[in-house]
């Protein structure tokens, strides 16, 4: 009786698959086992984390791990994968023309125009005949403001509206005699010219409506008398406040609302033939892809020195010379991906503390080197437990021999491995030759477009937001799903849940989201994230991997890696493969570990030549081992 | 998913209160609880009450932390809630069948979820 | 003193501007009136609408319509729109292979396999290594089934799962001892074939999550134990169980699911040059869309003769020919609309009542004559006032005259006239020339997506839905806006709207949704179907009228018509064009009319030769009738 | 938008209860109301109350049909709701600012909406 292991040290795990072979032949797998990896794939820090593991599979059987006759290594991917992103517009309103804060509570309804007065100014001061805007600071209290408005109003003046600072627009809508539109909430009121054209506008309660006049540049217009010129310089303002359920619009002599494009530096992309195009980030996702996939197969990627994204590649370099012990100008990067993003960020020279969603490149890039050193790593592993360490195979083909054990495959057959900082595909042949193919965004993308869409601030919520379903808490003992099923629970929830948004975690537990988001907004910023990586890399790596250039020529296409475990991606990705008539979907290795243990299991078959697990034979080089351990006595 | 126990006092959990005409419970109670229980709301069953069924209901509603109140005789059933006037259940239907106390029991959990109501036959 | 009335008459209104004129030249407008047009535009039973709406103009400053000096009209334009739909895809379950029904009680979790057998069948038949899911009958009490299902686990038989006729699930499941997953409410129960492996799943209850074997083909594999190629035959039962929080999967021997494309026929679109283009409609709307672009100017569209969008094509021939007194074969469709849509449909062979989401594709089409015979509705008009009527010009120039009094516009200007059949378009370039163009695609077609994509059946119903802002009614004293808002309310609702979906409608009214549809979804339908019409041709539309084809020429751009009142559509164009630099925003006729008017004003501005209300002076062709009326002795 | 007048019996409209112990109202009940009717949700006002406040709080929270309940005193401010322990409120603070009973009572009547809380400074 013999025991033999397959090891797959990945980024974030190292799995094993045991296997037992009897005395009369037989081969089965007995044991599954998992711990998290230690320190960075490729090193010797990931020993401790593989004998741990093994040590793990091993008790499930009741053995040591020191009885496994023989550990078969991967020879990991060689690459490292990283994510950052650049803000690439910014908003700046002059002169406080604007305000857009959209408070919850504002009071009154309708469209007021006047000239903007403080409150407390005195009547003789002002002629009846020009209508008045009220700003009321918080130094006043709301009772005084409604007396105030009344008694202008009881002497003939046309009040037409009010900005307030405090949150304080019902108690005075309430208390007055007028119906005029009141926004309240601004913040920083003393910042608001006096003396000035001033309209405000509140959209009808209880309604769904939102407003309509100001948000219309030829509505502004109107109310301020604009010459064709002049409206078409308040584009923007228009344009920010459409949406707004209240706002106020203030005519200043150079007053203006700006959407600028921050300069965000260039790429530039290197071909393998060694041309090098240059391409703003400030220009976008699409004219990004379209260069990288232009000058494919890409040689390196540069960015701007002191940008982000520049600061992400050399990081990305940096991490790979560690692990390498090459020097960092020979460490290329060999795929980048950019998604279009947004990004929620202050307005400058808001006056009510505005933000508005500004556009962002995010990128994911790739290092990619020759090989990584495992052999250090198979020395390391067989001082430790005293067995033989041989590296059976290249990572990506034993990824395909493991997932050909899923129930209802057969070659030729696609595999998309789904991590967290790399995609992976390969792709095996009616002859068995298997090419292969690493590019960049993956789970770690995704995690951190939803940090960034969202306004979390925190990767670690944004890994949950991405794994788990959101709920509002109803009551203490209901909760809402995104799709809109009430569930009733047996216990009440925290009293701190209560109206929140929250996760709906695995073991039962519910994580409150940080930022007011309902679960519908939530839903739509996860999927949109997802999708934009997972369903475009898939695409674009079996576009890559495919002999003919056509998709429909791959007839199997098996999800593996940890990202196949969500819940979401890889039915958006066999939804968009289905056109193509693929079966597509995520992997069961050996019927029953899920997209789980794929590497580990084909290391395993790679060195029993398939056993019963596989039905055809194992081509000579997928079933030698990439090197044999040197005696113990080298 | 909540069971419909029969609550005691002190109980937390909000529940449905189903009341019942006289000493023992109508059979109809049976079709009601098996429509409240299929729907995984939680009720409880309470028997021995006298008078007029509408007025019945209402109370029960009053009561409820659910707001659905429902009061079954062996000729009439009443569904209702405690934010309508008292004279004007939700539903209010003599001599019902076997099924429909069941789509009616239904429809209180679901008036008590806010999901939308069956049609009842 | 004299008074001036401008008469618009539309589709749907007739409206009428009227204009005083002091014995010292100066002129006022006075009063705006609206009335709905009577018959067909286009022809004499037009004249009843105009004569009321003038009454009502009259009305408001005293006077008789018989007082009126000079009527002017509107030469309408010859245009009538009309739209159809045809459903492409449809979905097929031969031997009830799958059921994916989603009943919202399942009972119980998880994934159980087995042969499907009756509840009553006999122990003594069975063998206690086979697996068993049951099959429940509405014959059959729930406790009873609760009863049996124990028994059979007492005796040692392994029941995997639960198939119920009635909605029971949850009665079962809170009355075994075994924890197994339990679908119900399969009306259909007597055609699911016996004997047969079968698999059941149900997602566990309030996490959000879905299931993930059945809607995996690999995952149905491994229960099934499929080959490759019968992998790949159920692909469609895996992606049709996408999504599903249970499902049922049954392995037959000819079992099949079948999405099936529909033969719909061809369009045969004819060019201005002569030349025709056969489009199969089942292509879809993109392809429609390139070959109507190839084909422009459209010269005409024929059907498939017994298709919907064939009727509907002649249809609209059969109106215009109504109104002009032309035969059928001479009137020529110039444009189409095609937007691809969904519609849920029955699925056939289904065993619990299944509907699934059909491919359809929507066409608008449009028909146009040279000239509408509003001689004769002037003449009507002249017997019954004895005032004097002039047709004073083409409704499209008229249109930008009355735009022009919009505060902050200037020429250049494009106009866009959104109404019910069609969107029209002009422009006036520097030296005031006006060009102009209709398409197919508008208010009609927006309605009928909403319709069909909702499963309304119910235009009335779809008007209102894209009209008014959804809510769900919580209490009966509190409603959820579409954007989480909550409102409380004074009076409670009526309880029938309890829990329900409404529509808020102008008047503070509550109109229920007769499906079950949550907010979000009916406003993510909603504004798809008027970004897939309005925004989509609004592009279209500019793009043909712009002289250099280049939109961002067009330095403003003013919306008109009954559809730019929406509270949702104007804004959405403004976004797509921003990015273009254009002042795009709803009129504001007369800096108080808002988009109405526009035609109505402009008439009655191109008699007195813009007044004090336009900026420059008009040209002899916009300032001079387009006839005069014979005098009466004619 | 709803407004909060004294609601008197039989008046149908749902309301937040705030009971001021003493018989006449603390001056930070004012402030607590303040925050309710700018938030647009209904309440009402009761004085005279005697003994503990959070005992009271939760009382009210029982008999309000928004399942809130408030008790203020000079001292002491607290916001309970139906569904929790009685001796577990949503906020209980002594010697509240009056910007901070302000923000209670507009947290108060979030809790009524469902919407988030603000943080009580
Ligand atoms: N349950 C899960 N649902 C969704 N994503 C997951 C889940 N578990 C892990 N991930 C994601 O998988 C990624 C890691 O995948 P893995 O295959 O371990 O990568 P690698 O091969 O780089 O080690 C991370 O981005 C992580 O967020
Ligand atoms: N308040 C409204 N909101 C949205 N659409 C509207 C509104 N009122 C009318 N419509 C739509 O306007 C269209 C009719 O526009 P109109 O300009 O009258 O057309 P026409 O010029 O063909 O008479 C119809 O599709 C109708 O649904
Ligand atoms: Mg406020
Ligand atoms: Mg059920």
């Amino acid at each position: 009786m013999a025991y033999i292991a397959g090891v797959d040290i990945g980024n974030s795990s190292t799995e094993v698959a045991l296997l037992r072979t009897s005395d009369d032949g037989t081969h089965e797998f007995v044991a599954s086992a998992l711990y998290r990896t230690t320190g960075l794939k490729g090193t010797k820090k990931n020993v401790p984390g593989v004998v741990n593991a093994l040590t793990r599979a091993a008790e499930q059987v009741g053995i040591d791990p020191g009885d496994i006759d023989r550990v078969l290594l991967n020879e990991a991917a060689p690459v490292i994968g990283d994510v950052a992103m650049e803000t690439i517009t910014e908003t700046v309103i002059t002169e406080s023309t604007m305000i857009g804060h959209d408070p919850s509570t504002p009071g009154g309804v309708g469209l007021g125009t006047g000239t903007s007065v403080e409150i407390t100014a005195d009547m003789a001061d002002h002629d009846p005949a020009d209508p008045v805007i009220f700003l009321v600071p918080d130094s006043v209290d709301f009772a005084d403001a409604a007396a105030r408005i009344n008694e202008w109003h009881e002497n003939g003046y046309d009040v037409e509206g009010a900005i307030v600072q405090r949150d304080d627009a019902v108690l005075i809508h309430n208390r007055i005699d007028v119906e005029i539109p009141i926004l309240d909430e601004v913040s920083d009121l003393d910042k608001i010219p006096r003396g000035q054209p001033t309209a405000v506008e509140v959209a009808p309660q209880a309604t769904g409506k939102t407003i309509d006049e100001l948000s219309n540049p030829y509505g502004i217009a109107t109310v301020f008398d604009l010459s064709a010129e002049e409206t078409q310089k308040i584009i923007p303002v228009a344009r920010a406040l459409v949406g707004n359920k209240s706002a106020v619009v203030i005519k200043t002599p150079r007053g203006d609302v700006e959407e600028r494009t921050i300069p965000a530096g260039n790429l530039h992309i290197v071909s393998g033939r060694g041309s090098t195009t240059e391409v703003p980030v400030d220009q976008g996702a699409e004219v990004i892809m379209e260069a990288v996939m232009n000058n494919w197969p890409v040689s390196d990627v540069r960015g701007e020195s002191g940008s982000n994204i520049g600061g992400m590649l050399n990081r990305a370099r940096d991490s790979m010379a560690e692990v390498t012990g090459q020097p960092m100008d020979s460490i290329e990067i060999r795929d980048i991906m950019a998604v279009d993003t947004l990004i929620p960020q202050a307005v400058q020279g808001s006056v009510a503390g505005e933000h508005s969603m500004e556009s962002a490149v995010a990128l994911a890039a790739m290092v990619k080197t020759q090989q990584l050193p495992m052999r250090q790593i198979a020395d390391g592993i067989e001082a430790e437990l005293g067995t033989t360490v041989v590296i059976q195979g290249v990572e990506a083909n034993m990824a395909v021999l493991g997932s050909l054990t899923t129930p209802g495959t057969d070659v030729p057959i696609a595999i998309l491995d789904m991590g967290g900082g790399s995609t992976d595909a390969a792709y095996m042949d009616v002859d068995k030759e298997i090419d292969s193919i690493h590019l960049s965004g993956a789970g770690d993308m995704v995690t951190m477009l939803i940090d960034s869409e969202l306004g979390l601030d925190d990767r670690d919520v944004a890994e949950a937001v991405k794994k788990y379903p959101s709920a509002k808490v109803q009551t203490l003992f209901s909760i809402r799903e995104e799709d809109g099923t009430v569930d009733f629970l047996d216990e009440p929830v925290d009293p701190s849940l209560f109206g929140r948004t929250v996760l709906l975690e695995d073991d039962g537990e519910m994580r409150p989201v940080p930022v007011r988001k309902s679960p519908e907004e939530i839903r739509r910023v996860r999927r949109r994230a997802k999708r934009n990586v997972f369903v475009t890399n898939a695409e674009r790596a079996l576009n890559l991997i495919t002999p003919t250039e056509s998709i429909r020529q791959i007839p199997f296409v098996v999800m593996v890696g940890r990202s196949s475990l969500d819940f979401e991606i890889p039915e958006m990705i066999s939804d968009a493969l289905a056109e193509y008539g693929i079966v597509c979907g995520r992997a069961n290795v050996r019927g029953e570990m899920g997209p789980r243990n794929a590497v580990a299991t084909g290391l395993v078959l790679s060195h029993i030549g398939g056993g019963q697990y596989l039905d055809f034979e194992l081509p000579a080089e997928l079933s030698t081992s990439l090197e044999r351990t040197p005696t113990k006595t080298d | 998913m909540s069971r419909g126990d029969a609550g005691s006092d002190g109980d937390d959990v909000p529940r449905i209160y189903v009341r019942s005409l006289g000493e023992t419970a109508s059979a109809l109670v049976e079709y009601v609880e098996h429509g409240i229980e299929e729907e995984g709301v939680p009720w409880v069953v309470e028997s021995g009450f006298d008078g007029d069924c509408v007025a019945i209901a209402h109370e029960a509603a009053v009561e409820s932390p659910l707001k659905i109140g429902v009061c079954v005789s062996d000729t009439r059933l009443v569904v209702h809630h405690k934010q309508l006037a008292a004279d004007a259940p939700v539903f209010d239907v003599t001599d019902p069948a076997a099924a429909s106390a069941r789509y009616l029991g239904s429809n209180a959990a679901r008036l008590a979820k806010g999901t939308p109501l069956r049609p009842v036959e």
